[in-house]
């Protein structure tokens, strides 16, 4: 083997790694090492003309190996690669060391963050002489593409792909699409009616030829990988055969069992065990309540349903389907649940009748809703004061840290409906911040203040039906200080709204497990890179979209829709993808056929044959885990770009300082 | 069933009746009480405005007695001196500072402690070691219809939390359910401070509080409050005449410790459980329970 | 006081204040008790008649979002308050807290009607009259001992007192 | 800087997830001992044993493994090859004298920057505790020459 020339590349990163480690120093001694012809600082690396010097010391030099000591190798390493590639060099044969997240940014001491970043750089020049060319694999892609979750998220995502042309098939756990938007009566800050732009959205999306609807359907498993994912679905049983299914509701109206609480309206309302669980549904078809149908449950039932069907839909017969799809790319659109208030025992939600959550005033100020819009109490009366207490959930140690961004306005839109309906009405907002972030919402804030509503800065501390004085009597009362008077208030109303924080799906954790891909702390989806990469997951292919990354508005939910649907373009738009080479190989001469690797493999992957008695990889089904690396015995199965001896090299360099 | 027993310095005086009928209910169960040899004054809410280590190192003076007594948990009935002894574990397993000053101070007068003695809420015991089976099993009077209004205070369960919830205690509840009682669950004032310390220092405040649980009482249509803290027991039973002099109005709700209502549904003598002791008369609860 | 950074990262939403069943007479509530300390204003607080009005119901400190223990950052208000003698004249549970120690420090338990007698003579002279009604009752009723109780080793309050002075002496 | 004893520590994260959160430890601005040099592999599974001895030889003083935490492996379940051979690789570690708490597996998720930083502290201190190892069998191995007889291994092993 003929001499390794390594160049080595320092970046300073501005002072992110310059600060604390002295990179002149650690060029100086890097230009010592073994098998280093050159070594070289720069400001910033990733700049073009930091990628310019590694190319040119390719072509001028004859480096035949490079090393860069910068960022975390998730953010640049492929821009690096892509410059050695440029320059001549095989990519595979340039490394980095990580030497700003692992080193600069995470260690007090400057000296000490200089010898640890020689010993990161280190490991890294002493496993160069020992890396291989690789040649990416070159893979087909399916050009379909699977959207999860048909709220304003999914349905945006899928409307964007559809129209160019691409196979969508949207996936949707309910009945119906339309997600949270549309249980929603106005939307802030310019208090469109969210019917009047979701519906005509919901109705394209199902009217969309391109677009193949699963609704009532849940994803239960996912393989494969970039541009080739098998999925399976399982289309759940309706009970109804929508092919026949007209959506006349004449079913429900004959359905004996009335009393089931309805979704939709948060259960302020009943549906029968037939139904639909809105006029505007997509697709509107019925469905049996398998929980609550006298016949699915195995009472008796004279099954007026059936008679009532014209087309004769009803099929009690029909059971779950699981149907496995292929695609390219997955947009993963699952939104989020309201953070259930009923924890937070001092509110007294669930207790008290008219303390309610904030999803249940959306469909009590909803004209479609349980009281056709007219904002009452439980007893049919108006209110005639409400307070809104702010953060219920959020901003709070013992339940979610963080703050949702939106609960905010949405405090302050109900405060208008409220007053649009009920001028007489007093309206109290207790709020700890008042967070009015985005365009048109710091207007809109002035126009509540002007409107008349009370705001008082600080977090309820209570809601009880206990009145101490005659006018508190007979009403709710909440406690709260009134931070900027300095004293403690007793709020006598008639109605309380808890402005509950957006949560993470119950099932969120689960659900990314089915998915491969991982949560943040607080239990939302993890996205790529926070900044940069805000609608991608580590799992190449697959994407993110809306509430289920975090708390977010309309707009920015459609906006990263959007995002989410080019991303998936830019993947299936291309006949092929190239996929990362470090997959495993046997050496058949070596293998004994000891079968240990075979069962191992968490890809099946493997096969053993019969013929030669040795086991085989499988290039395209295996991903490069190492698992089988690692058990064999005589160590004959090896990763490419991860050999034992490259392992071996980078321990030896790690430890030589 | 066996437990060292902690009374608390009440027990010896206004709460007499609350010792008494802990003694006669346990008993009752087949629960082995010790009282704890020699014990002092767990400090109370007082001590800890002097120097914070001089109240765990009185209280762990208590709970160093208990671990050479015997391996038995240590059954403590006060509000108060449950969450004192409580806290002393906790903040004695949280900081070596005040792990080693205690041992210090016991070091001092020939003792030591390590910090691991449970210490257990006599309700927790009943509860969770006796259970509801057991208990509802040797009922013999049911007190069936009594309206019961459950009284936890304000240390019952905060600021720990170990066997109830901080916000909306439940055991009480439960236990009075077992017991056969009409037990008021939604009472508002359960956790409700009574004012405390405060009734001889700021009368005028500790009365409005007082006030405001008994009217919540009387709202609801309780028979009877019961309590397990002598001071709580104590401002709302005691002062309530104040209350009803403060306030104008007419409160007459007995309050009992709860130790007291449940051994007269185990069938305990009203004079075992210190029947007799109260300001404000019982006399209307034995009659309205069944015999 | 374990934890006691956590009022670094107190909102100031005031929910202690609202949660707080005496912060009606507070001269400041608890939440105003945490900016003054952040703002080094504590002397304003310890002064004032918050601390005192402390019924250690622990309210605050089981809601607060912030996790801060805020009747323990009271008790160390008190201590400042008795360490320093910086005491509100009109209070009189400042005297209350004295003389439930000393009882204990003398007889290992307190003696409540000790207690009481001695914070009637001294603090409260109506007190005796509007206790009569009451005290007679309990009295009757065997619920008022008069002599104390005493523990056997109540030199070991005292003693283990006398070991935490030292040690506190030795620390500064 | 004191003299105290400063441990030389490797640590092998996969890629998916405890490689990202000690990124995200970085980009948090956490502060850790500079000890732990990362290592990193594609998934906690491909750490065998070998991998162990060798830093241990070469004088480490301790070894972390950090995978994704259980069902969320990016290999399905890689880690839990990990999980079920940690136990044996310690044995035999243990049988070679070495002391228990030498070696360390934990799961940090990607999202999980404070626990990465956290157990780099634990992990320091403790190994601080136990002292060095000592292991270091040849004192001044030439890196290039051990470099190159490796490489000959290598161009052995591949098929062209």
């Amino acid at each position: 083997m003929a001499e390794e020339k390594i160049g080595v590349y320092i970046c300073h990163c501005g002072t992110n790694i310059a600060g604390k480690v002295d990179v002149e120093e650690v060029t100086r001694w890097a230009a010592e090492q073994p098998n280093v012809a050159v070594a070289r600082e720069y400001k910033y690396m990733c700049s073009d003309p930091g990628q310019d010097l590694i190319k040119q010391d390719i072509q001028e030099h004859g480096i035949t190996r490079a090393v860069v000591a910068a960022c975390s190798p998730t953010m640049h390493e492929p821009t690096f690669r892509k410059a050695a590639g440029d320059g001549g060099l095989n990519p595979y044969l340039l490394q980095m060391a990580n030497i700003r997240e692992h080193c600069s940014w995470v260690t007090i001491d400057g000296d000490a963050a200089t010898e640890k970043a020689k010993r990161i750089l280190g490991a890294q020049i002493h496993r160069l002489p020992l890396n291989l060319p690789l040649e990416p694999i070159e893979v087909p892609v399916n050009p379909n593409v699977m959207v999860v979750g048909g709220g304003i998220a999914g349905i945006e995502a899928a409307l964007k792909l559809a129209a160019t042309g691409k196979k969508v098939y949207l996936v949707e756990r309910d009945p119906s699409i339309g997600g949270h938007m549309a249980m929603f009566d106005k939307t802030f800050p310019t208090l469109d009616c969210a019917a009047c732009i979701l519906t005509p959205k919901m109705s394209a999306a199902g009217k969309e030829p391109n677009i193949e609807m699963l609704a009532y359907s849940e994803v239960t498993q996912v393989d494969g990988y970039v541009g080739n994912f098998k999925v399976k679905v399982t289309k759940k049983a309706r009970y109804v055969d929508i092919d026949k299914c007209t959506g006349c509701a004449l079913c429900t109206e004959a359905c004996v069992v009335r009393k089931v609480p309805n979704e939709f309206d948060q259960g302020l309302s009943k549906r029968a065990a037939a139904y639909i669980p809105f006029p505007q549904a997509v697709p509107l078809k019925a469905t049996l309540d398998p929980t609550r149908c006298l016949t699915l449950t195995g009472k008796k039932c004279k099954q007026p349903c059936v008679a009532a069907c014209g087309p004769a839909a009803i099929d009690f017969d029909q059971k779950d389907e699981e149907i496995e799809l292929e695609v390219g790319a997955i947009i993963m659109a699952t939104g989020f649940q309201l953070w259930d208030p009923t924890p937070e025992t001092r509110y007294s939600y669930g207790k008290l009748d008219n303390v309610i959550s904030s999803l249940e005033f959306e469909r009590i100020s909803n004209a479609s809703g349980p009281t056709g819009g007219h904002i009452v109490c439980k007893n049919g009366e108006p209110p005639k004061s409400v307070a809104i207490l702010h953060c219920v959930g959020s901003r709070d140690e013992n339940y979610q840290e963080f703050c949702s961004r939106v609960c905010c306005m949405y405090s302050l839109k109900f405060a208008h409906l409220i007053k649009e309906h009920l001028p007489e009405t007093e309206v109290y907002e207790c709020y700890i911040d008042m967070r009015t972030y985005g365009k048109g919402y710091e207007e809109f804030y002035k126009r509540l203040m002007d409107e008349g509503v009370h705001f008082i800065r600080g977090r309820a501390a209570e809601v009880s039906d206990v009145g101490l004085t005659p006018n508190e009597e007979g009403h709710l009362v909440v406690k709260v200080e009134d931070t900027l008077l300095g004293v403690t208030r007793r709020l006598p109303v008639d109605m309380v709204v808890l402005s509950s924080g957006l949560a993470p799906r119950a099932d969120a954790k689960s659900t990314a497990q089915i998915f491969g891909f991982g949560c943040s702390a607080n239990g939302f989806y993890l996205e790529r890179h926070p900044k940069l990469e805000p609608v991608s997951t580590v799992t190449d292919g697959i994407f993110i979209a809306g509430c289920c990354q975090y708390p977010k508005d309309i707009p920015d939910t459609v906006a990263q829709a959007g995002a989410a649907a080019a991303g998936a373009l830019a993947l299936v738009d291309n006949a092929t993808v190239k996929v990362e080479p470090t997959i495993s190989y046997i050496d058949p001469e070596k293998c004994s056929g000891c079968h240990i690797c075979v069962g191992l493999c968490p890809h099946a992957a493997i096969q053993y044959n019969e013929e030669k008695g040795v086991a085989e990889v499988i290039e395209a089904a295996c991903k490069g885990c190492g698992v089988c690396v690692a058990a064999c015995g005589s160590g004959v199965p090896q990763q490419r770009g991860y050999l034992d001896e490259q392992i071996f090299a980078e321990i030896e360099g790690a430890l030589a300082l | 069933m066996k437990y060292l027993y902690y009374p608390g310095c009440s027990a010896e005086s206004t709460g007499k009746a609350y010792d008494i009928s802990t003694r006669t209910v346990m008993e009752k169960l087949g629960v082995e009480l010790a009282e704890l040899d020699d014990w002092n004054c767990c400090g109370a809410t007082s001590y800890f405005s002097t120097r914070e280590i001089d109240s765990f190192a009185i209280a762990a003076r208590n709970l160093s007695i208990a671990q050479q007594q015997g391996d038995d948990d240590l059954c403590v009935i006060c509000n108060a001196c449950y969450t004192t002894l409580a806290k002393t574990n906790r903040y004695m397993a949280e900081s070596a500072h005040v792990y080693e000053q205690v041992n210090g101070a016991l070091n001092a007068v020939g003792r030591s402690y390590d910090g691991t003695k449970p210490v257990r809420h006599i309700m927790d015991v009943l509860i969770n070691d006796v259970g509801l089976e057991a208990i509802e099993s040797k009922v013999t009077r049911r007190l069936t219809g009594l309206k019961v209004a459950p009284y936890y205070g304000c240390q019952y369960s905060r600021p720990i939390g170990s066997f109830d919830d901080t916000e909306d205690p439940q055991t009480m509840d439960r236990f009075f359910e077992a017991l056969g009682a009409d037990v008021l669950t939604d009472f508002p004032a359960k956790l409700k401070c009574c004012g405390g310390m405060m009734m001889l220092t700021n009368a005028d405040v500790a009365l409005r509080l007082c006030h405001e649980i008994l009217k919540s009482a009387k709202d609801m249509g309780a028979d009877v409050i019961v309590a397990a803290c002598p001071l709580c027991e104590m401002n709302m039973e005691g002062y309530q005449p104040r209350v009803n002099s403060a306030f104008g109005t007419d409160y007459n709700i007995p309050v009992m410790y709860f130790t007291q209502l449940a051994g007269l549904a185990l069938g305990a003598d009203p004079k075992q459980l210190g029947l007799g002791m109260q300001a404000v008369s019982c006399a209307p609860v034995l009659a309205a329970i069944p015999a | 006081m374990p934890s006691g950074e956590k009022i670094k990262i107190c909102q100031q939403c005031g929910t202690c204040t609202g949660s707080c069943p005496t912060s009606y007479l507070m001269d400041y509530g608890p939440r105003e008790v945490i900016a003054a300390f952040r703002a080094g204003m504590i002397d304003k607080v310890v002064k004032s008649n918050t601390i005192w009005l402390c019924t250690s119901c622990y309210s605050c400190t089981v809601r607060c979002p912030a996790n801060i223990k805020i009747t323990d950052l009271m008790y160390e208000l008190k201590r400042l308050a008795i360490k320093y003698d910086l005491l509100p004249k009109d209070s009189k549970n400042p005297a209350m807290t004295k003389y439930f120690i000393d009882n204990v420090s003398k007889y290992g338990r307190n003696h409540e009607v000790g207690l009481m007698a001695k914070f009637m003579l001294t603090k409260d002279w109506g007190m005796p009259f509007r206790f009569a009604g009451l005290g007679l009752k309990l009295f009757t009723a065997g619920r008022l001992p008069l002599a104390p109780k005493q523990i056997r080793g109540k030199e070991e309050i005292a003693k283990m007192s006398a070991y935490l002075d030292a040690q506190e002496a030795k620390a500064q | 800087m004191s003299d105290q004893f400063e441990p030389r520590l490797i640590g092998f994260l996969c890629r998916w997830c405890s490689y990202n959160g000690a990124d995200l430890a970085g980009t948090s601005r956490m502060k850790y001992p500079p000890n732990l040099v990362p290592i990193k592999t594609n998934c906690s599974g491909r750490v065998d044993p070998t991998h162990i001895f060798k830093a241990f030889a070469e004088g480490a003083d301790g070894v972390l493994i950090a995978g994704c935490h259980p069902g969320d492996c990016h290999y399905i379940n890689g880690n839990y090859r990990t999980a079920g051979r940690f136990p044996l690789m310690k044995k035999m570690l243990e049988q070679l004298g070495l002391e228990p708490g030498r070696v360390r597996l934990e799961w940090v998720s990607a999202a999980e920057g404070d626990k990465f930083a956290r157990v780099v502290t634990e992990f320091t201190e403790e190994i601080r505790a136990l002292g060095p190892l000592g292991w270091r069998t040849q004192t001044d191995v030439d890196p290039a020459q051990a470099g190159s007889a490796a490489s000959d291994r290598v161009e052995e092993a591949v098929p062209a």
